[in-house]
This record gives structure tokens, C-alpha cells and sequence, in this order.
């Protein structure tokens, strides 16, 4: 049997599968379906310092092999998450687990980064600047690379746990943001979160959802990702966990031959709520099969 | 109770009025472990570009077999009416919470359109120990899919000239009715409760949103409810009327 | 009968439906399967000065509901286009012809536009500007913005027929692209092109294509498509003819209603060769039976 | 001759060997116009997220039916494995042009693998009027479909410990071979060629590429000839060898 451990600097992971932010609920939810001590890393819904009630219904789409969402980063506050969803996840030994921020402001970050620094059972903190649904925060830290340097290495100097990341394409130059990010103080990037698109509600004559725009995910988006991917890893030395589209164990060994260190499940977990725990066993049984070591999947 | 995930095969699958089927799963154990008021969530054909599954309430129970009666509304319900006896779908259940059940009581079950679904595996329930009437409107009479149960009253809107919501305060005093449960849509409900709400009686009504995982963990589904937003997929589909509508 | 003719500009065509350029050949592969002159337009592959062997294969992938191509623009060049291309079409009678130019250069371009304006079967020119899958010009025109001023006011210079430009979300922002064109002369704007993508070959270990990028269609693309439109047509006044995705009628209708005047179906044709015709066909039974005009596909 | 857009009917799809099977097509139009040489293009279940046409030789055709032999290679073609009688397909053909036909000539045709299918047809036609032998190649024993012709020389890659076309000197002498039609994989057919050529056997080749319309309009499924590139799907899939490798 292959290895599938996985070094993300000072992240280890048992094996490269890893669930994405906002597709795995507070992992309990998945429980009945799987186990969580199987997989490499799981990453909890985005959390604010409020609990945030999100954007109004619909919030979920269906389009072609994909989803769109306009859930507008709804989750119970950091109070709930410290009390109730992280002391539910210390059971789990083998497992990481990966919180993610998404603060409206700068100053929210950094608070919610300080107070999850303590956090035993926080393995690495995940730094949402790009949710397409939302206001204020979320793309909008893209915009102003000075104000998002500020941002970064502030949220740096107040967590010594891996800081993760997470980028969107719909940036004017993904791999100029990835460099950014790894000259501040980023220790993995994650990539890429959804796709902003727009539905229509053609019987009612309006957008289907009420912000307009949402963010488009599935299989629909693979080729978007995979290039995104590519692109950064060329230019930049961070491990990456790589995601988008995300339905089978080719798609997880074309994630890391282009560059991504380990990767994310996404919608599919709605789909098929044992995925990640099937793909472990079917990326083990390709390496096998093949005599590859995880260490292989690159480009020739 | 514990969510399962099988492959489940298609033992029956036949038209029963317009535009309407009823389809019967063979499960190993997602349809023991299924009560009134839980849905399954039902994937639409392998490899199909429509990835999510559709959520259908409860129709009803046989050992390992349950049943659903869904209309045909978009792509997705279009692709599960040409299944075939044999076919294996993906089934996801039981899903949600249920309806509170009561003993010794005047029960209405009001069903309008494909409402009625969940309700009849509730009535089964129900009549055992209770008095039970079901009403169920329809639009139009070819609409309407045969429920077998102990009293059934029929409505339709097109021949009666009004919405059965409009008739129910004679319903509900004639019956004396004490606990209603309405499923259907969002209107009937609405103004089934106000009008029971009068009557001083206890009603449940079954809510509907659209969905992506069906277990909590999209954050997708939501209701506003007096209690703030819940989630119809697990924090539902049943909800007391006045926790919606207060 | 609601009435399907729409006018984009000085261009009218008998209904809304056109095809994609480089998804139609030159028309005529198109005749066993469908009466040409039933829809409102074809356009037709690109053409350059020169003939073009295009890029090396495999040029072709499909992808979850869509597919990749890296064709790169091979074709018969202008001298066969106008002496063995046009002619086969000269028999249509309804149907506009759209002629797609790509040179590599603004010259080329220049003298493309120039050579097409004495064309009688020619009745627009589609200036391709965002084809991902060429070197030299291409998406390449869309980087420099002062540079595609003067592509545009010089090949603006050269035609009185109707100027489309083609224009694609790969760029820093498309919304401005599309004002520049307005700026410079652009009587129509046509958008999407496909949306740069990668794919790998696991097996060999290899990016499936030899240029690595390749260009992303179908349903697939469908709500990055639907946002471009909206986008543009909120802030530029050109009519548009919309693409990206079209497969069912009610996309045609979401394209209409979110700011298209007409659309473009694109890879849909390789699937379902007769589908342009059928759209004609579904569009009128859908106005009919709801009593709209085209007019009253807006969003309210 | 004109190209079809059919919706057909499956008559029967069932494995003839190790993850190979035999579908066979019930048209109104298109098994008819089927000439030996001629692919058809087949989609994999409606609504399915592969929206391309899978490409297929036409392997026989009786009067309105045509069949194909296929394996199971990816997604697509292990969905058409599912295809049951009754199921409805989509169907384009006759594409592509067609094998050379002769009188009078003793003939070799040699099929690699899935090559035998398109190959088959070819030997119904030619038989009549030609003396045939075909040589069908598979790696191993398993693999081999029953294919019932004239003269039928099996090679087992694995049995005999070499490929077909490295002994293809002695057969095409023994056969005093005038023309060969290869087809399954490039270097068999290139190899073959090559042999066939130092003996001046006139050869003729069927080519696969990736494709995406199946009918000349995307260029996508080109090949380089002594001629330039040519487009498999309408300038082929047949070629004379010597246009492939001069
Ligand atoms: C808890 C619950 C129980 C239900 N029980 C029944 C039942 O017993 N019988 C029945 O006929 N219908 C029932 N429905 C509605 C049923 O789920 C939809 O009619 C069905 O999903 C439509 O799918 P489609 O692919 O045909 O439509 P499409 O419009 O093509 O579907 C696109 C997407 O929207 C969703 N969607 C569309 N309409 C609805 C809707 N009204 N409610 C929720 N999601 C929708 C689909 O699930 C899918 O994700 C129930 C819905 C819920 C939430
Ligand atoms: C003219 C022609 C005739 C053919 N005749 C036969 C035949 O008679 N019997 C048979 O078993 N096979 C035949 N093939 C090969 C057959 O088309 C492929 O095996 C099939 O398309 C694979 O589909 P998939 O979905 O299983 O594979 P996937 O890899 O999932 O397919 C993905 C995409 O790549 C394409 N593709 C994958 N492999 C090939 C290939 N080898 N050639 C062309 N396209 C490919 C598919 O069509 C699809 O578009 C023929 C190919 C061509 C071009
Ligand atoms: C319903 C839904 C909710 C999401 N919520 C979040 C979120 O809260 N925070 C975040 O960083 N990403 C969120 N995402 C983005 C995913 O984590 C992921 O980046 C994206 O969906 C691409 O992966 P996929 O194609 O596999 O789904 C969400 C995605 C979906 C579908
Ligand atoms: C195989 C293929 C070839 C194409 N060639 C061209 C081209 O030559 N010129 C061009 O402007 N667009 C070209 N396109 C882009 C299409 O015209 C269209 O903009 C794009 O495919 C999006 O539409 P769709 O999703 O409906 O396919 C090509 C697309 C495909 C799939
Ligand atoms: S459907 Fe996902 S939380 Fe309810
Ligand atoms: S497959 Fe499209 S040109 Fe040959």
C-alpha cells in the first residue's frame, strides 16, 4: 500500500481528500455517511463573528453537471462554533480540521483568526476572500491589493496555525493574488471557490437569485479550475489544495498532476454524501494498481 | 434516526392521473426506518447532467418498499416517469423530521394537489387510533390519483368554484375537527391555518423549498419561521403552523 | 403568429437564432439536416488570409456537459471562402450570412474586412478578437487596450456592413472591452467566446491539449455566459447577440431576457445537428402560447 | 449520400466477449444507406452529462437494422452497455466515406481488436465476388467475439507471442494477397502497410480520431496524410495506406 500522507508545510494530512468550505456543513452533518476519521482534512462551513442568517430564498440552483449558490456565508457565529461544533469534532483523532473565516472587514478577520488561534481542535484556519455572495468582504478584498496586504499579515501575525488562503478566478489576475498571498505570510492557498454566473427565472421574468449573481460550482467548472491550478503552481511555492468540479478519482489524479498538493471535495458531497471516503479508497487503489506514489502524479 | 445512502431498484412505476405517477422503491432499509412527515431525496438517472436528486415526501410503506406519488414538473421528474421496473436509483432517506402523532382525536388531513402525498402514509397512521377525514383538492378532476382511505372528501377547484381553503370552516365544524394537517401549497396552507387557527385548532402543515444536499448541510433550504430562519430539510419539512405563520 | 424579426441595428434578421461561429463550418455541412433559410443567421468558421492547418491534435474533449476544443482556428482562408464558400450559399434567400475574420494582426484583419466588404453574400463581418486557442492575435488584442483602438477604428474604416465584434470573459474586464468597442465603432457585439480551460491526459501523464489551454463550451458555461450579457448590456447600447451554452429554448429565453437580441448556438450543433431549426420552431410556440412579443422578454 | 438524424430503437444489446458487446439498431432510413466502411455516431443516454456522439463502424446491416460492435472503453461506451431492448437512441449516419470495392481479387482483411467490426461489413460485400480471407488480431483468448466469415485466421497476441502483422509476410504469400484492408491499431496498420507495400499489395486503412460532430463541421478530428491534414469523420475514416505514410 502506497503512502497517501501529504505534507501542506506544517499541515499533515493522512491522504490528499479533503471536503471544501460551505459543502460539509459542520462535518457531523455527514456522519451517518461516512468516516470522518478516514479523510485527510475536513473544512467547516465559512464562519463570521455573528451569526449571519445569509441571503434570501432561492439560495440553490441546478445547471448543466453543476449548482449555482447564492447561500450568502449564513452559519451560527464563531460563539456557536467554539461551543458546540468544534468540542463535537475532538472524538475525531486522525482527521484535520480546517476553519474557515470570511469577516466582512479586515478587523473581523483578525479576530476571529485570534480567538480560533486557541482553539485545539482548529488545525489550520482557511481565509475566505472569495465568496461571490456577499457585500461587503468576500471578492471585494480582492479589488485593492494594498488594503488585502494589510489584511494578510495582519491575519498572519495573530495565528501561528497554517494560514490557508482561498482564491476565486473571477480576480482580475489569479496568479499576481497568489503571489500576494504567499509574499504575505500564506502558508497554502486553496483554490478556487465558485464561479460568479447568473440564473434566470424566465416564468417570473427576473434573476432567479435576489442578489443577482451566484456562484457556480460542479463538474460544469473542472476545466476552469484545473487551469487555475496550473497557473498558480507554476509561479508559486505554497502548497496548494486544489478543488472545482471534483467527482471522481481522475479528476482528484488531474488536480495533482497539475500542481495541487491535495484537494477539496465541493458540491459533489450533496450529490453523493460518501464521496470523500470513496475517493480515499479509489485514489489508494489507483496508486496501488498503478505502483505510482502520490510523488508521480506530476506532468511528464 | 440514521440517514442512508443505497442503491434502491424501481419495482413499479405507472401513470395515476394526469401528469402524475406513483413509484414504488425497493429498499433494504431506508423504508422501515421511514415515518409520516419524512421525505427521501431521489437521484434522476446515472450520469445525468442533472446532478441533484429530487426531494418527495413519503407516500407510503411496505416492508421494504416505499412509494412516492410525484408530478411531472420539470426535467428532472420528466427523466424519473420514464424509469423502468428494474432500473437502480440512488436513494437518500429517510430525510427530515415527522408529524406529531395523536391518539383518540378528530383529525383533518388536508392534501391539496400533490400535498396529498406525505398525508396518506400519515392518515394510515393516524386512523388506527384517531377519527380521521382527509379532503383532497385538486384543480381539475383529471388530477386526481386514487387515495385509498377510510373518509375522503374531494375537492375541485375548477367544479366547486373556490379553493378548498375557502370552504373550511364548514369542514372543520361539521367534523369538529381538533388537530389539521395541511401539505400543499403555500397559500391553501396559509389560509387553512388562519381559518383553523380560529377554530382553535392544532395545526401541521408541510413545507417545501428548493434544496441541495437535503441533511442540514447547505444551508440551502431555508423558511422564515417566527423562531427566525429553519431549515426545511432538517429542521422540517413539518412545522407547527403557528411556529410559520404565528 | 407573434412576429420573430429582430433588428440589430442596420442588420435584421427573420428571427433570433444564429449559430456560432466555428460550430456551423461554412453552412453547408449543415443542409442535410436542416433548411438553412429558416434561420436568422449563420455565421460562418473563422477565416484568415491564409489557409491554416490549425493546431495539432487531439483538438477535441469533452468535458461534463460541455466540451474543450483547441482547433486553433484552421481553415480554407479567404481565397476559397469567397470563391468556393460564399457561392454554396448564394441560393439562400432568408438567412443572413455572418463572415468571421481572425487574423493574427490588425493588418490582417484590416485587409480581411476590406477584401469581405465587396461580398454581396456577406452580410455582416464578426471580428474575432477572443479566440484563446492562437498565439498571435486572438485574445492577444483584448490585452492592450490602446492597440485594439486602432484594430478596430481601422477595420471599422474598411466595411459598411454591420461590424460585430466577438468578444470573450477571459479578460480583465469584459464590461469595458465592451464599451471600447462600442467607442470604436462596433455596430454589434457577440459574446461569449469559450472560456479558457486546461485538461490532462492521466494515462500518459500529459495536458490533454499540445497548447495546454483549450476553450470550454456548452451548458456548462451557460451562467458565466448569462452574467457576461447582462453585464454588457447594462452599460453599452449596441444590440448583442448572445452565446454560451444554448441547448433548450428557455435558454434562448434567458439570453433575450437579460439583455440579448438575439443568440448564437454554439457546440449544441454537434450534438443535435437540426437544434438551430428546432430552437425557430420552440421560440414561436413559446411566445405564442404565452401571447408575448419579443419585445416582452425583459426582465421585469 | 445523405446524412440522417434518427431517434432508433435498440433490438438487442448483449456481450459477445470480455467487455465487448454487440448492439444492434432498429432505423427507419439510415442501415439502409449504410455502405462498408461507414461509421455511425450514437449518443449515450438522453439528458446524460456526455453530450458527444460516440463514432462506431457499422459492423452489419440486415435490411432496416444495423449493428455495431463495441468495447466498453470509457464513461460513454459503458453506459451504452446499459442500453436495453426498447431504449431509444439518437443515431447520425451514414458518415464518412467508404472501403474500395473489387471483383476478383484474393483479398486480405485483417482486424485488430475492435477493427474486425467495420471490417465484417466489408466481407459480407466483398465475398460475393472475391476470394476473402480475414485475419482477426486480439491480445487474447478472451476478447475474441464470434465472427463468421468465410476463411477466418484467428491471432492471439498472447498465444502465439507476437502481433499479427509481424507474420503478415508469410500470409500475405500464402495468400497470394493483391489487396489488404486494415484497420484497429496505428502501428498495426502501419506496420502492415509497410509489409504489404514491399509485397505491392494495394492497402486501404480505417483511421479513428477524437471527434466532436462526426460530419466535417468542427475540424476536429484531422489526420496527417501526404496530402495535408485531412478530417477523418468526412475525408475518411477510410484512407489508401500510402496517402497515410506515403
Ligand atoms: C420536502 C419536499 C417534499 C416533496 N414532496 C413531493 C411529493 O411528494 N410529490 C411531488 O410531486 N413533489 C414533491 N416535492 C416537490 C419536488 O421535489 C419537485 O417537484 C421536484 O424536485 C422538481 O424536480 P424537476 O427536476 O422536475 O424540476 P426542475 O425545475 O427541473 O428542477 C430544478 C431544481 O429545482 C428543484 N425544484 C424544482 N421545483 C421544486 C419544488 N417545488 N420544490 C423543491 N424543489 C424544487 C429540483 O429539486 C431541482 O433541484 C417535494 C419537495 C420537497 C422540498
Ligand atoms: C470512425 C470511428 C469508428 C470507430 N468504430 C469503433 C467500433 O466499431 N468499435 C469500437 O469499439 N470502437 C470504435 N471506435 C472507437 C470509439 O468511438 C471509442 O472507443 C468511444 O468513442 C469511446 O467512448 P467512451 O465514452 O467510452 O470513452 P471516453 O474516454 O469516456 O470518451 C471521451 C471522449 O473521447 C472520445 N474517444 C475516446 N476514445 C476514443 C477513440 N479511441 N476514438 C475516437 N474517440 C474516442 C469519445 O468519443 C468521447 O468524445 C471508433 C472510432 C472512430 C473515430
Ligand atoms: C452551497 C455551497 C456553499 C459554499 N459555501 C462556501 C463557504 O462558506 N466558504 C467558502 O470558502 N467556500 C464555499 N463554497 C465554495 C466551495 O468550497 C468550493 O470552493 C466550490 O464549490 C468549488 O468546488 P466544487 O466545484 O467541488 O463544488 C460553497 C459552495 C457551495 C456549492
Ligand atoms: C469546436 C469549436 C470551434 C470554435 N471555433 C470558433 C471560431 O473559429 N471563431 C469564433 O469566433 N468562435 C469559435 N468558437 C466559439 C463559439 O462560436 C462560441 O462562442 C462558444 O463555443 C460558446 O458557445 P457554445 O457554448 O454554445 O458552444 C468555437 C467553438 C467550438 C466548440
Ligand atoms: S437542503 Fe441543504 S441544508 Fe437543507
Ligand atoms: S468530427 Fe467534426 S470535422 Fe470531423
Amino acid at each position: 500500500m502506497k503512502s497517501l500522507e501529504v505534507k501542506l508545510g506544517k499541515l499533515i494530512l493522512q491522504n490528499p481528500i479533503t471536503t471544501a468550505s460551505g459543502c460539509f456543513g459542520y462535518g457531523t452533518d455527514f456522519s451517518d455517511f461516512l468516516d470522518l476519521d478516514l479523510l485527510g482534512a475536513i473544512t467547516l462551513k465559512s464562519i463570521t463573528k455573528e451569526p449571519r442568517v445569509g441571503n434570501p430564498t432561492p439560495r440553490v440552483a441546478e445547471t448543466p453537471s453543476g449548482m449555482m449558490n447564492s447561500i450568502g456565508l449564513a452559519n451560527c457565529g464563531i460563539k456557536e462554533f467554539i461551543e458546540v461544533k468544534l468540542p463535537a469534532l475532538t472524538h475525531l483523532k486522525k482527521v484535520k480540521v480546517i476553519a474557515n473565516i470570511a469577516g466582512h472587514s479586515t478587523e473581523e478577520n483578525i479576530e476571529l483568526a485570534e480567538t480560533l488561534n486557541s482553539q485545539k481542535r482548529v488545525d489550520a484556519i482557511e481565509l475566505n476572500i472569495s465568496c461571490p455572495n456577499v457585500d461587503a468582504g468576500g471578492l471585494a478584498f480582492c479589488q485593492d491589493m494594498s488594503q488585502l496586504k494589510v489584511l494578510l499579515k495582519k491575519v498572519r501575525a495573530k495565528t501561528d496555525k497554517p494560514l490557508i488562503v482561498k482564491l476565486a478566478v473571477n480576480v482580475n489576475d489569479i496568479v499576481n493574488l497568489a503571489q500576494t498571498c504567499e509574499g504575505e505570510g500564506a502558508d497554502i492557498l486553496s483554490l478556487i471557490n465558485t464561479v460568479t454566473g447568473l440564473e434566470v427565472d424566465i416564468e417570473n421574468r427576473k434573476l432567479f437569485f435576489s442578489r443577482g449573481y451566484a456562484g457556480l460550482s460542479g463538474p460544469a467548472i473542472r476545466p476552469i479550475a484545473l487551469k487555475a491550478v496550473y497557473d498558480v503552481s507554476k509561479v508559486v511555492k505554497l502548497p496548494i489544495i486544489g478543488m472545482g468540479g471534483i467527482a471522481t478519482v481522475e479528476d482528484v489524479v488531474k488536480f495533482l498532476m497539475v500542481g495541487a498538493d491535495a484537494v477539496s471535495i465541493g458540491m459533489m458531497n450533496f450529490v453523493e454524501p460518501d464521496i470523500s471516503q470513496r475517493l480515499v479508497r479509489e485514489l489508494q487503489n489507483y496508486l496501488d494498481s498503478k505502483n505510482l506514489g502520490l510523488k508521480d502524479l506530476t506532468l511528464n | 434516526m440514521t440517514k442512508l445512502l443505497e442503491k434502491a431498484l424501481i419495482v413499479a412505476n405507472a401513470k395515476v392521473a394526469d401528469g402524475i405517477y406513483k413509484c414504488r422503491i425497493k429498499t433494504s432499509g431506508i423504508a422501515k426506518a421511514c415515518l409520516p412527515g419524512n421525505f427521501i431525496n431521489i437521484s434522476v438517472g446515472s450520469n445525468s447532467q442533472f446532478l441533484l436528486k429530487r426531494p418527495f415526501g413519503v407516500h407510503n410503506v411496505q416492508g421494504n418498499e416505499l412509494e412516492i406519488l410525484y408530478r411531472v414538473r420539470g426535467k428532472g421528474t420528466d427523466l424519473m416517469s420514464n424509469l423502468v421496473v428494474g432500473d437502480s436509483i440512488d436513494l437518500l432517506g429517510p430525510l427530515g423530521n415527522e408529524f406529531s402523532l395523536f391518539k383518540g382525536k378528530r383529525i383533518l388531513v388536508l392534501g391539496g394537489g400533490m400535498g396529498i402525498a406525505p398525508l396518506f402514509f400519515l392518515e394510515k397512521k393516524l386512523s388506527k387510533d384517531n377519527d380521521v377525514t382527509t379532503l383532497y383538492a385538486v384543480k381539475t378532476r383529471k388530477e386526481l390519483a386514487e387515495i385509498n382511505v377510510s373518509k375522503l372528501l374531494v375537492h375541485v377547484d375548477e367544479e366547486e368554484g373556490c379553493f378548498a381553503c375557502d370552504n373550511l370552516d364548514d369542514v372543520l365544524e361539521k367534523n369538529k375537527t381538533e388537530v389539521l394537517y395541511v401539505c400543499g401549497p403555500d397559500q391553501l396552507m396559509k389560509k387553512s391555518y388562519q381559518k383553523a387557527k380560529a377554530h382553535g385548532v392544532y395545526t401541521e402543515v408541510s413545507l417545501e423549498a428548493r434544496m441541495a444536499c437535503g441533511f442540514g448541510a447547505c444551508v440551502g433550504c431555508v423558511v422564515e419561521t417566527v423562531n427566525g430562519l429553519k431549515k426545511v430539510c432538517n429542521e422540517g419539512p413539518v412545522f407547527k403552523a403557528e411556529d410559520v405563520w404565528g
